[in-house]
C-alpha cells in the first residue's frame, strides 16, 4: 500500500462521539506540517499499545509496530536506538502507559529517549469495559471496583517531569489546532517528549464533563522550577506546554552521531577486525 | 590416571584471583601448544565463600576438566577439604599453611606472605600461578613474562610475591611435571565469548540485555566491543523492555539478539510470542542455569528445554538449537542469526552455564561464519508485509519506504491491518505454519542438524555442553559407542533422527524430569532405555561419567 | 433440520443491546423449564460493529449452539448480510426495514420506530425480544413480566417500545412455533461465573487480577461477591504484580486463584515457577482465545495447551485440568483448588473463550462440590517448612507461628535456607519430583481424571469446550462412537489413556499445530489417524462438524 | 526452627566490611524494641528480592518469602492483603526495586498499602558483578557501561513521595541508632513506609566516598510541601524521616475491619448463600 494516501480506508470502529476521533485527525493535519519542516511521512514510525487508542493504528497510514499492551513505549526506543534517523511516536492509553507499562514510560522519560510519547487519558480500561486505570479518580464504579475505585490517581505529568522528559504538555481532544500543534512541536523537539491528551470516551464519560473544566495556561513555563509548579498547582484540565527543555538524548550518548543500520560494519571488516582480537588475546 | 591430561585445580575465596589464575594457567598450557578446558566453579556472592577454577589440558582435543588434579593447590581450609580428593594419583596438593597442616601435600602460608604487600591476600592467585610455574619447571623469567601480559595493576608487588613462592616451593617439589608442548597456540573462548563473536560476525547490529547469571557476560563482552563494531548495546531496565526494544530495533532492519537466563526469559514470554505473529527476525540466548525461579544462580542444569520449546501463548514457528562446545556456539549463533532473519521468526540458542561460562581453546575459521540475509522485498509496489506466499515467507522491507510496513500483534490481513475474520485469521494461521514446512525442507538440504561421533557401539544421546562430558567420558572409559547430538532441538530433526528408531539408547542430561528424553520419545519416536541424569548443579566429571555409562551398557 | 432444537438469533451493532436480548432469551426457555446454551459472538469495540447471540433451546441436555436458526432478528444491514443464510429449513428472517428489504424475511423499522424514545436504537434488543414473544405466542403480559425482570431502567419505555414492534409483527408471522415446555427451571451461567463460584464454593479467600479478554468477568464477578463471601479482590496494576501477590498471599494460608488469557499469563511465567520451587499452593485460570500475542481478543482457540504444559523454567510439578462444560468448570475450580493447596504447587485450570463465555443452564449440586484442604502441620516443634517425606509434601503451616517459616525462591534446604550444595539441590529436586508420583497415585485412586462418552463405535478424542461441540455433533449427526475427554491434562493419565493405544483416533481439536494430538502422540503413546482442527477463532457448529466426522471416520 | 532464636545460624556471605551488616544489625536490635511495643516477632514477615542485600533474608530469623527479583514488593502486598495482621517488610536493592520492581514500588506507594520498604542504595547491581542502577550517578563504568553510563539518576524519594508514600526516610547503614529507630518508627506507621539507606558496597564504593557527605535534616519537614522541598534541595545523603502523614490504608478501603483469612467465610454459609444466588437468578 502506498504510504501517500492520506487514509489507509480501514473501518473506524470507535463509538460515535469518541475523542479518539480527534486526536487521529490532529496526527492527519500535523503530518503535512511536518513535511513542510522536512520530516518525510516515510521517516515517522509509529507504534501502539493495546486498547481503543491503539486502534489509530489501523486508521493512520504510516509505517510502525502495533506492540503489546504497555509495551510499545519500550519498542519505540528499540527502534530509535536501532535507527536514529526515524522519527517515533508511540500511541499509549492511560492504562496501557500508566499501568501496564508504567516503567518503560518513566524509563524513557528518564533516558530523555528522541521519540515523542502521545497518552490517550480517558481515565478508563475503555476496550475492556471500563475498570479505573491509575489515573482514574477515586470512586469510580468500574466493574473491577463495584463499589468505587480507591486508589488516588497518578498525575502522569509531574511523574514524567520527575522521570527526566524534556518536552511536556496536555491537549484535549476537543481542541484540534492546539492539540495539532502541540504534535508537530513534540514531534519537533530532540528528546522525550510527552503529550497527555484528554480524551473524553464517550461510553463511560460525556464531553460535558470536560468541557467546562478546560482551560488554557496563561503563560507557559520557562524553567523546571516553573513547570513544577504549574503541574502541581493547576487542575487537571489545564492545558498547554509545561515544559520544554534541553538535554543530551540517549542515542547520542550510547553511539555519537553513529547509525547501528545505515552504518553497520561490513562483513569483511568484521572478519578482519575478529581476527585481530583472536590473535592479539594470544 | 588419564595420562595424555594434565589438570590444574586452584580454590580459595572470590576475591582472591583464583578465576584469573584459572585462565593465567590456561595461557600457560596455550604458550606450549596444548589445547584447554577451564571450568570456573563459583558461588553466588562477591568475596568470600569458595571458588574453584580447574583447567585440564592436553595435546589432543579436551572437552571437559577432569575433577582429579596433577596439581591442586588451596587458599584456605574450606577449599582444602573441598579439594583433598579431587587428586589425581600422583597427584600434589598444596594448602595454605597459614591455615591446616596436613603431611600428605605441602604448605606455603600464603596468607602471611601476602601480608606485607598492598593487595595481601587479593594476591592468592598469583601465588598459585607461581606454584604451577614451579612445578612444571617454567623458568621464573617465562612466569615474569606472563604476569606482565596478564596483569594490568601491582605488577612488581606481584613479581615479588611470585618469586617468593616460587623460591619456596620450588625446593618442595621432588617429583616435577614434564608437559610436552603441542603444535600450534590457539585462542581461548568461553562459550559467551564465542557467542557474541559469532552473532558480530554474522551481522548483529544491536543487542540488549538485562544482567542476569550466566548469560551477563554476552552484555559486558558486546558492550566491550560495541564501538570497534558499530553496535548498540544496551542495558535496559527489565527483560520485557528488552525484548520489546529488540523488537523495535528488528522492525528498523538491524540484526537483533537478546541474552537471559531461565528467569528472564520467563519475562520475555509475551514478546517472544510477539516475534511470532509480528515474524520478527529476533534471536534469544537462552542460558540455563539450575531452576525453578533463581534456582542456583551460578551453577548449571538443563532443565529449560521444555520451557524453550513451547514458551509463548499461541501456534507460531520457532527454532530452537543448541551447541555442544564453544566452537560449536562460535558458528551456530551466526547461524542463528541467519535463519531468523531468513524466516521472519524468533529463534533460541539454549545452552547453560557450563558452555557459557567455561572456557575452551577453539580452532575457528571466521571466514566460514555465515553471513546473516532476509528474503527482501524487491516488490516496491503494492508491497505486502505479510504476503501470502507458496512457502509461506513474506519478503520483507524496511523503513524508510513509500510502502507501507505494518507489524501487527493482533491477527491481521496481507497489510498488517488488524482482522477479526474467521477465514484470514485461518489463512493466516496457515501461511506462518507454511514456513515450518519451508524450514523443515530447508534444514534437511542445508543444515547439518544432529552430528554423530564415532561409527560402532550402543547409542547415546546428548545435547547441549552435556554432549562434551559425553565425548571425554566415552574417551577417557575406552568406550565405544556411538554418540547422536541433535543441534537443532526445535524444529525437530525427525528426518535425521528416525533411523535410530529400532536402537534403544541411552540419554545422557542435566535434567531430573528428563526433559530431553522426554522430546527423543515424544517427537523422534525413539525408544529410551536408561536416562543418566545429573541436576545437582555440578556438571558431569568425565571419569564419574565413563563409570555410570559402562553400568548401563 | 435439528427437530429438538429451537435458535434464536439476534445480531446488530454493539450497544443496542445484543447480548441482553440473548439472555432475556434464555430466561423466557428457562422459565419454560428447558435447557440453554447460549453463544455470544462479539468484536473487540465498545460500540458498533457487529455483534450476534445465539441462544439453542432443547427439553435435552445441548451442549452447543446451532447456526441454523428459527427465527434470526437483525438490526442492520451488515448483521442482515451475515446471518441470512444462517436459517433453519422453516427458519424466519427478520430484518431492519429501515435499512433493507428483502421479500423472503418481513421486515419490522427498528430504527425508526425507536427514535422517539430517549433511548433510541439502543433498545434494539427490547424489539428483537418481543418478535420472538410473538413467534412463540408469549402473551404480551408475560412479555411485560420479563422486562420488568431483567431491565433496570427505562421499563416503561421498553414495554412502549416493545408492544409497538409485538402488535406490527404479530399479525405477519404465519406460522407461529410451538415450543414445548421441559421439566424444571434451571439457573443459567456462564463457564466464568462457574469458576468464580466453584472456587467460592471450594473456599477461595482471595483474587487477583488484571483486566484481559476472556478472564476479565471472572475480576468482575468475585468483585461483584466479594464482601458477600468476605474474599479480598484486587485489581493489579500488572499481571506480574498479580502473581507475585498472589504467592504472598498463598504464604499466609490464603486460598488464592488468578485468572488471565495467553498474554497475560505470558507474563506471569516466571511466577509460575517461583510457586513451582515455593511449593505455594495457586490456581491460576488460563483462558485461551486465538493467539499469538495479542491475536483475536473476543475469538476462541486451544493454541496455549503446549504452553500451560511447561511455561516456566526448570523442573516443578504442576496441575493443569481443562474442563468440558460449565458444570464441569464448577466442580472443577473447587476440585483444583483443593489440589494445589494438597500438593503445594501451581495448578492451571485451562479453559477457552468459548467455555469461559457462553452460557448454559446447569444441574449442579453445590454440596458436592469440594473444599479445599492443606496438609497442616502439627509438628510445632522443629519445623521444616521443606521437611523430606517419603511422598515428597512437607506439611504446611502459615504465620504467626512461632516457627520459622520460609519460603525460598532460590533452592533451598529443608528449612527454606538458601543453598549451593550439590547434595541438598539434588534432594530437593527429588522431593518434588516426589510429589508428581504421589499425585499420579492420587489422581489414579479419587479422581475422574478422562471422561468417555459412549460405548461402542470408533474412538474420538477432545479435551475442553470442543467436547461440547462433539457431542452435539455426535447426537445431531446419529453418529455412534466413544468420545473420550482427559480432564487432566498434566500429570497425563496415561493409566486412563493407554488401553486406547491400539485403535487409531480421530482427534477434535481448535489449533493449527494439533497441541493436543501431539500431546496424546507424545505421552499417551496413541496413534492419530486424523485430526479435525479449526483456528478462525469460531467454536465448530454441530452440523458442520458431524459432516467432518461423517467424513473421516 | 525456633522463632525466638537470634540468629538464623546460616553463613554470612557478604563481603567483609558489607554497608549491608549495618542494616541487618539495625534490624535486629528493631526487633525487641517492637515486641516492647507489643508487635510480636511471629506477626512479622519479611520478603526480599534478589540480590546481595536479599540475602538478609537468610541471615534473619523471621518468617517470610525470598520472592523475585524486583517483585517482593507485590509479594509483600499479597501478603498484607490476605492477612492484615501480619507487619510485612520489604528488603529491596537500587536494581531490585528501582529497576526490574520499578513499578510494584510506585503502586505499593500510590495505595499506601500498609507495609515498610528498606532500599538498599548501593549504586550498583552488586551480585551481578557491578552494573549502573537507576540510582546510579552519571559515568558509572560497571561491566555494561565500560564507556561510563549516561542516564540520569532517579531521586527515589521524589519519586516515592508523589506516588503516595505516607513515610519517607533516608538513612545510612553507618549511623546504627539512627536506622534502628527509623526501621521502628517505619514499621510502627501506619501506611507505606519507605526508608532509602545508603549501604556502601565495598567492593565497588569505599565508605571514604560517603563518610564525609553524610549529614542529617536540621528540621524534619512538617508537611507535604516542605518535604517535597527538603528531598528536592538538600543532597542525596541528607538522612532523616522527610515526611510522616496519614492516609487511609488500602487494606481497610478493600474491606473495612475484615481478615479475608481469619474472617473466612464457613463452607456451609458459603454454599447456603450461593444457593440462595443461583435460586434468586431463577
Ligand atoms: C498483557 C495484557 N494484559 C491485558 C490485556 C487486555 N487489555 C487490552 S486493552 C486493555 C486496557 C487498555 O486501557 P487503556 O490503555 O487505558 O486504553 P483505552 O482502551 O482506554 O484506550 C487491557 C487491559 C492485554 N491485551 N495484554
Ligand atoms: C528476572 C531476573 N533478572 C535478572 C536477575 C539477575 N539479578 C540477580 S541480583 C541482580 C541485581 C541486584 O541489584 P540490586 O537490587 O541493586 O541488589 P544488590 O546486589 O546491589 O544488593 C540481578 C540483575 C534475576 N535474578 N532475575
Ligand atoms: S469506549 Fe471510549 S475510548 Fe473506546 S471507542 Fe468508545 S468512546 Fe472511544
Ligand atoms: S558486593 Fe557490595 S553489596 Fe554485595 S556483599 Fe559485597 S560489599 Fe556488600
Ligand atoms: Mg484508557
Ligand atoms: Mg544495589
Amino acid at each position: 500500500m502506498d504510504l501517500h494516501k492520506t487514509d489507509t480506508g480501514i473501518e473506524n470502529t470507535w463509538c460515535l462521539g469518541c475523542g479518539n476521533f480527534g486526536i487521529l485527525q490532529a496526527v492527519k493535519k500535523a503530518i503535512p506540517k511536518l513535511e513542510e519542516k522536512g520530516i518525510k511521512r516515510n521517516q515517522i514510525v509509529m507504534t501502539a499499545g493495546i486498547g481503543c487508542h491503539a486502534k489509530i493504528f489501523d486508521y493512520l497510514n504510516l509505517n510502525g509496530v502495533y506492540g503489546l499492551h504497555g509495551r510499545d513505549i519500550a519498542t519505540s526506543q528499540g527502534v530509535k536506538i536501532a535507527n536514529p534517523d526515524l522519527k517515533v511516536i508511540t500511541f499509549s492509553g492511560d492504562g496501557n502507559g500508566m499501568g501496564e507499562g508504567f516503567a518503560h514510560t518513566m524509563f524513557a522519560a528518564k533516558r530523555n529517549m528522541d521519540l515523542t510519547m502521545v497518552l490517550h487519558h480517558n481515565d478508563v480500561y475503555a476496550l475492556t469495559t471500563g475498570q479505573f486505570t491509575p489515573l482514574t479518580e477515586k470512586g469510580w464504579k468500574g466493574p473491577s471496583t463495584p463499589q468505587g475505585s480507591f486508589e488516588e490517581p497518578f498525575n502522569p505529568l509531574l511523574l514524567i517531569l520527575i522521570a527526566g522528559a524534556t518536552f511536556i504538555a496536555r491537549c484535549y481532544s476537543g481542541e484540534l489546532s492546539h492539540l495539532t500543534d502541540t504534535i508537530v512541536k513534540a514531534i519537533e523537539h530532540k528528546g522525550f517528549s510527552f503529550i497527555e491528551v484528554i480524551q473524553p470516551a464517550v461510553s463511560y464519560h460525556a464531553w460535558t464533563e470536560y468541557k467546562d473544566k478546560i482551560e488554557f495556561l496563561d503563560k507557559e513555563p520557562s524553567d523546571f522550577e516553573e513547570a513544577l509548579n504549574a503541574i502541581r498547582k493547576r487542575h487537571k484540565f489545564t492545558l498547554g506546554t509545561f515544559y520544554n527543555s534541553n538535554k543530551p538524548v540517549y542515542h547520542e550518548q550510547l553511539y555519537g552521531d553513529h547509525n547501528p543500520i545505515k552504518k553497520s560494519i561490513s562483513r569483511e571488516l568484521r572478519l578482519q577486525k575478529l581476527k585481530k582480537i583472536l590473535d592479539n588475546a594470544l | 590416571m588419564v595420562k595424555d591430561v594434565f589438570t590444574f585445580l586452584v580454590g580459595g575465596k572470590a576475591g582472591e584471583g583464583v578465576k584469573k589464575a584459572g585462565s593465567v594457567a590456561a595461557q600457560i598450557f596455550i604458550e606450549k601448544g596444548l589445547k584447554v578446558f577451564q571450568m570456573d566453579d563459583y558461588m553466588s556472592l562477591i568475596r568470600g565463600g569458595h571458588n574453584f577454577s580447574i583447567v585440564s589440558t592436553a595435546k589432543r582435543d579436551i572437552s571437559s576438566h577432569y575433577m582429579k588434579a596433577n596439581i591442586s593447590i588451596n587458599s584456605d581450609k574450606r577449599s582444602y577439604d573441598r579439594h583433598k580428593n579431587h587428586l589425581d594419583k600422583d597427584g600434589i596438593l598444596v594448602y595454605n599453611s597459614d591455615e591446616i597442616s596436613d603431611s600428605n601435600g605441602i604448605g606455603i602460608p600464603f596468607t602471611s606472605m601476602s601480608k606485607k604487600f598492598k593487595m595481601g591476600t587479593l594476591m592468592f592467585g598469583i601465588g598459585a600461578i607461581a606454584v604451577l610455574a614451579a612445578y612444571l619447571k617454567f623458568s621464573k623469567e617465562k612466569l615474569f613474562d606472563i604476569i606482565k601480559k596478564e596483569f594490568s595493576k601491582g605488577i612488581e608487588d606481584n613479581i615479588k610475591y611470585a618469586t617468593e613462592i616460587y623460591d619456596l616451593i620450588d625446593p618442595k617439589l621432588k617429583n616435577k611435571y614434564e608437559l610436552e608442548d603441542g603444535d600450534i597456540k590457539r585462542p581461548i573462548m568461553t562459550g559467551n565469548q564465542a557467542i557474541s563473536f559469532g552473532a558480530i560476525a554474522g551481522g548483529l547490529n544491536t543487542y540488549f540485555g538485562y544482567p542476569m547469571t550466566p548469560a551477563s557476560t554476552i552484555l559486558h563482552t558486546l558492550a566491550d566491543y560495541a564501538s570497534e563494531f558499530g553496535l548498540a548495546v544496551v542495558h535496559a531496565e527489565s527483560e520485557i523492555a528488552v525484548i520489546n526494544m529488540a523488537i523495535g530495533a528488528s522492525f528498523t532492519g538491524a540484526k537483533v539478539m537478546v541474552g537471559t537466563s531461565g528467569g528472564g526469559f520467563a519475562l520475555m514470554v509475551e514478546g517472544f510470542s510477539l516475534a511470532g505473529i509480528t515474524e520478527a527476525p529476533l534471536l534469544v540466548v537462552l542460558s540455563m542455569r539450575p531452576g525453578p525461579a533463581t534456582g542456583v544462580p551460578t551453577y548449571t542444569e538443563q532443565a529449560d528445554l521444555k520451557f524453550a520449546l513451547s514458551a509463548g501463548h499461541g501456534d507460531f514457528l520457532r527454532i530452537v538449537a543448541s551447541p555442544a562446545s564453544v566452537k560449536d556456539a562460535f558458528y551456530l549463533s551466526a547461524e542463528l542469526l541467519d535463519l531468523v532473519c531468513k524466516f521472519q521468526t524468533p529463534g533460541i540458542l539454549l545452552t547453560e552455564k557450563h558452555l557459557s561460562e567455561s572456557a575452551m581453546t577453539v580452532d575457528v575459521n571466521i571466514n566460514n561464519t555465515i553471513w546473516a540475509e532476509y528474503n527482501l522485498s524487491d516488490d516496491i509496489e503494492d508491497y505486502k508485509r505479510y504476503l501470502f506466499t507458496s512457502d509461506g515467507i513474506s519478503p520483507i522491507l524496511f523503513p524508510p519506504s513509500d510502502q507501507l510496513i505494518k507489524w501487527n500483534s493482533y491477527e491481521h490481513d496481507e497489510f498488517g491491518f488488524t482482522t477479526e475474520k474467521a477465514e484470514i485469521i485461518s489463512k493466516m494461521h496457515d501461511k506462518r505454519h507454511m514456513k515450518l514446512k519451508t524450514l523443515e525442507k530447508y534444514m534437511k538440504e542445508k543444515i547439518k542438524t544432529v552430528k554423530i561421533y564415532g561409527d560402532k557401539g550402543p547409542l547415546i544421546f546428548s545435547y547441549g555442553s552435556t554432549t562434551m562430558s559425553v565425548l571425554e567420558a566415552l574417551y577417557y572409559g575406552d568406550i565405544k559407542a556411538r554418540l547422536v547430538q541433535p543441534t537443532y532441538l526445535s524444529p525437530f530433526p525427525y528426518w535425521e533422527i528416525e533411523r535410530f528408531q529400532d536402537e534403544p539408547i541411552i540419554v545422557v542430561e542435566m535434567s531430573k524430569s528428563e526433559q530431553f528424553a522426554n522430546l527423543l520419545k515424544g517427537q523422534g519416536g525413539i525408544t529410551i532405555k536408561k536416562v543418566i541424569s545429573k541436576y545437582d548443579g555440578r556438571p558431569f566429571d568425565p571419569i564419574d561419567l565413563s563409570e555410570k555409562i559402562k553400568e548401563v551398557l
